[in-house]
């Protein structure tokens, strides 16, 4: 078992680690920033899982997706733009 | 992809989908979503498929986005 | 058996008792349950590696998405 | 193999009983016509299920006669119901108003170009739909109706290639690509602004 096997299940621990606390918490707002864990979990997931120069874009574009979905979420649960 | 990690997303799947269906508040629904696409991206790319993986990132959130603006605010409740 | 073909029936399955029956019976709770078997048959496709109807099924899911969300909108007036 | 595809028939096939069930069952119009949605999932797993060339090449018209039977079942439903005229709001929220549904729909845009046919024609509407959503449109129907015809010219120009210089297949065969991603694109960004009122 080589460093980037390592590595790799470290990422699924943590994507698996933070997903159960998002199921389980109760506060809507606490589950945002563990569904950011999530993100880069996975995202450093897929780069190790593949290396190839693409997965480095593909992962961006997870990231920025998902970063902008959470965002989304806490924006509109909190009310929309202050300055209204 | 080895078996510990099939079991470890396919878990995540599960595990979304069910907390999807069991939880009440729109918003609870719609982060656990978010759970079950990020368990399916590791699947796209150990299939290899890095441009359909790239295209379903962008598209998830625009779903996502979309549910949120049928969605009342929560100040707008008593 | 793959396990993405597994997953996929298993999240079809749930997915369609738990849209076909919505438990608080509203129709946002319906559209949010209605993305779980998509995704699960998004899984079974990518089980035998159908890579472009993956892609369209992806874009599409997500446009009538947008299409029952202005109907919602219409139906309850926000 | 076989085992596995009669397993899948089975299981795929009890969720479509499950969906035609609540489909009879269902009094309420608009919970019917989500309840078409997981119909037509169920379906296309069936056919999915098949897993050679024959089942994409038989999921996309599948795909195309799905999103074509929504729009006018949803607009249907809107005029009968007497929703026509109703107001409704769009997203305001901060992620929108910033610079994101422009960057967006440019990456979506430019992948979609890069696809090309029926696939890209329908990631490329997808950008433009969200960014008339975020941002608001004015009404640009002489633009739409010649963009149809270019994809139209096109089209036949492609047909007229194939029948008298075969040997130029290759160039044909891009330029009906070309068609049938500007006509795919033409036509969803309608489906934006079908809806009469724009979120200005």
């Amino acid at each position: 078992m080589n460093w980037p096997d390592i590595a790799l299940a470290l990422c699924g621990i943590i994507a698996l680690y933070a997903a159960v606390r998002v199921v389980l918490e109760k506060d809507t707002m606490r589950k945002l920033p563990f569904l950011n864990v999530v993100s880069f979990a996975i995202s450093g997931s897929i780069i190790l899982l593949i290396p190839h120069p693409l997965a480095i874009v593909a992962a961006a574009a997870y990231f920025v997706g998902s970063t902008l979905e959470s965002n989304a979420i806490a924006s509109k649960y909190a009310g929309g733009p202050k300055n209204e | 992809m080895n078996e510990f990690l099939m079991i470890v997303f396919g878990a995540m799947v599960i595990l979304g989908g069910i907390a999807t269906i069991i939880s009440r508040d729109l918003f609870d629904k719609l982060i656990s979503l978010g759970i079950i696409v990020a368990g399916i991206m590791p699947f796209l790319a150990d299939r290899g498929l890095l441009d359909v993986l790239t295209a379903t990132a962008l598209i998830a959130p625009l779903s996502t986005i979309f549910i949120l603006m049928a969605i009342r605010r929560r100040a707008d409740e008593p | 058996m793959s396990p993405e073909f597994v997953l996929g029936l298993v999240l079809i399955l749930i997915g369609t008792v738990a849209s076909a029956f919505p438990r608080p019976k509203t129709y946002l709770v319906q559209l949010i349950n209605l993305e779980i078997p998509a995704w699960g048959l998004l899984l079974v496709m990518l089980s035998y590696n159908e890579a472009l109807a993956l892609l369209t099924f992806g874009g599409v899911s997500a446009l009538s998405t947008f299409i029952y969300v202005r109907v919602i909108q219409k139906r309850e007036g926000t | 193999m076989w085992q596995e595809f009669s397993i899948g028939v089975l299981l795929v096939f009890i969720a479509a009983v499950i969906a035609f069930f609540a489909l009879v069952v269902e009094k309420d119009d608009l919970h019917r016509l989500l309840l078409l949605d997981l119909v037509e999932v169920s379906s296309l797993g069936i056919i999915a299920l098949l897993g050679t060339d024959l089942a994409e090449a038989l999921i996309l018209p599948g795909l195309v006669v799905g999103i074509a039977e929504l729009l006018a079942l949803s607009q249907i439903y809107v005029i009968k119901e007497g929703f026509r005229d109703k107001v409704v709001q769009g997203l305001n929220i901060e992620v929108i108003q910033a610079d994101a549904p422009l960057i967006i729909s440019v990456l979506l845009i430019c992948y979609g170009v890069v696809l090309s046919g029926f696939t890209g024609g329908g990631v490329a509407g997808l950008g433009v739909v969200f960014y008339f959503m975020a941002r608001g449109h004015r009404e640009h129907f002489e633009l739409l109706e010649m963009a149809s015809g270019i994809s139209w010219a096109t089209w036949i120009f492609a047909f007229f290639v194939f029948m008298f210089i075969p040997e130029y297949w290759m160039f044909a065969l891009f330029l009906a690509a070309i068609g049938i991603l500007l006509k795919v694109m033409v036509k969803l960004s309608l489906s934006a602004t079908i809806w009469g009122d724009g979120n200005e």
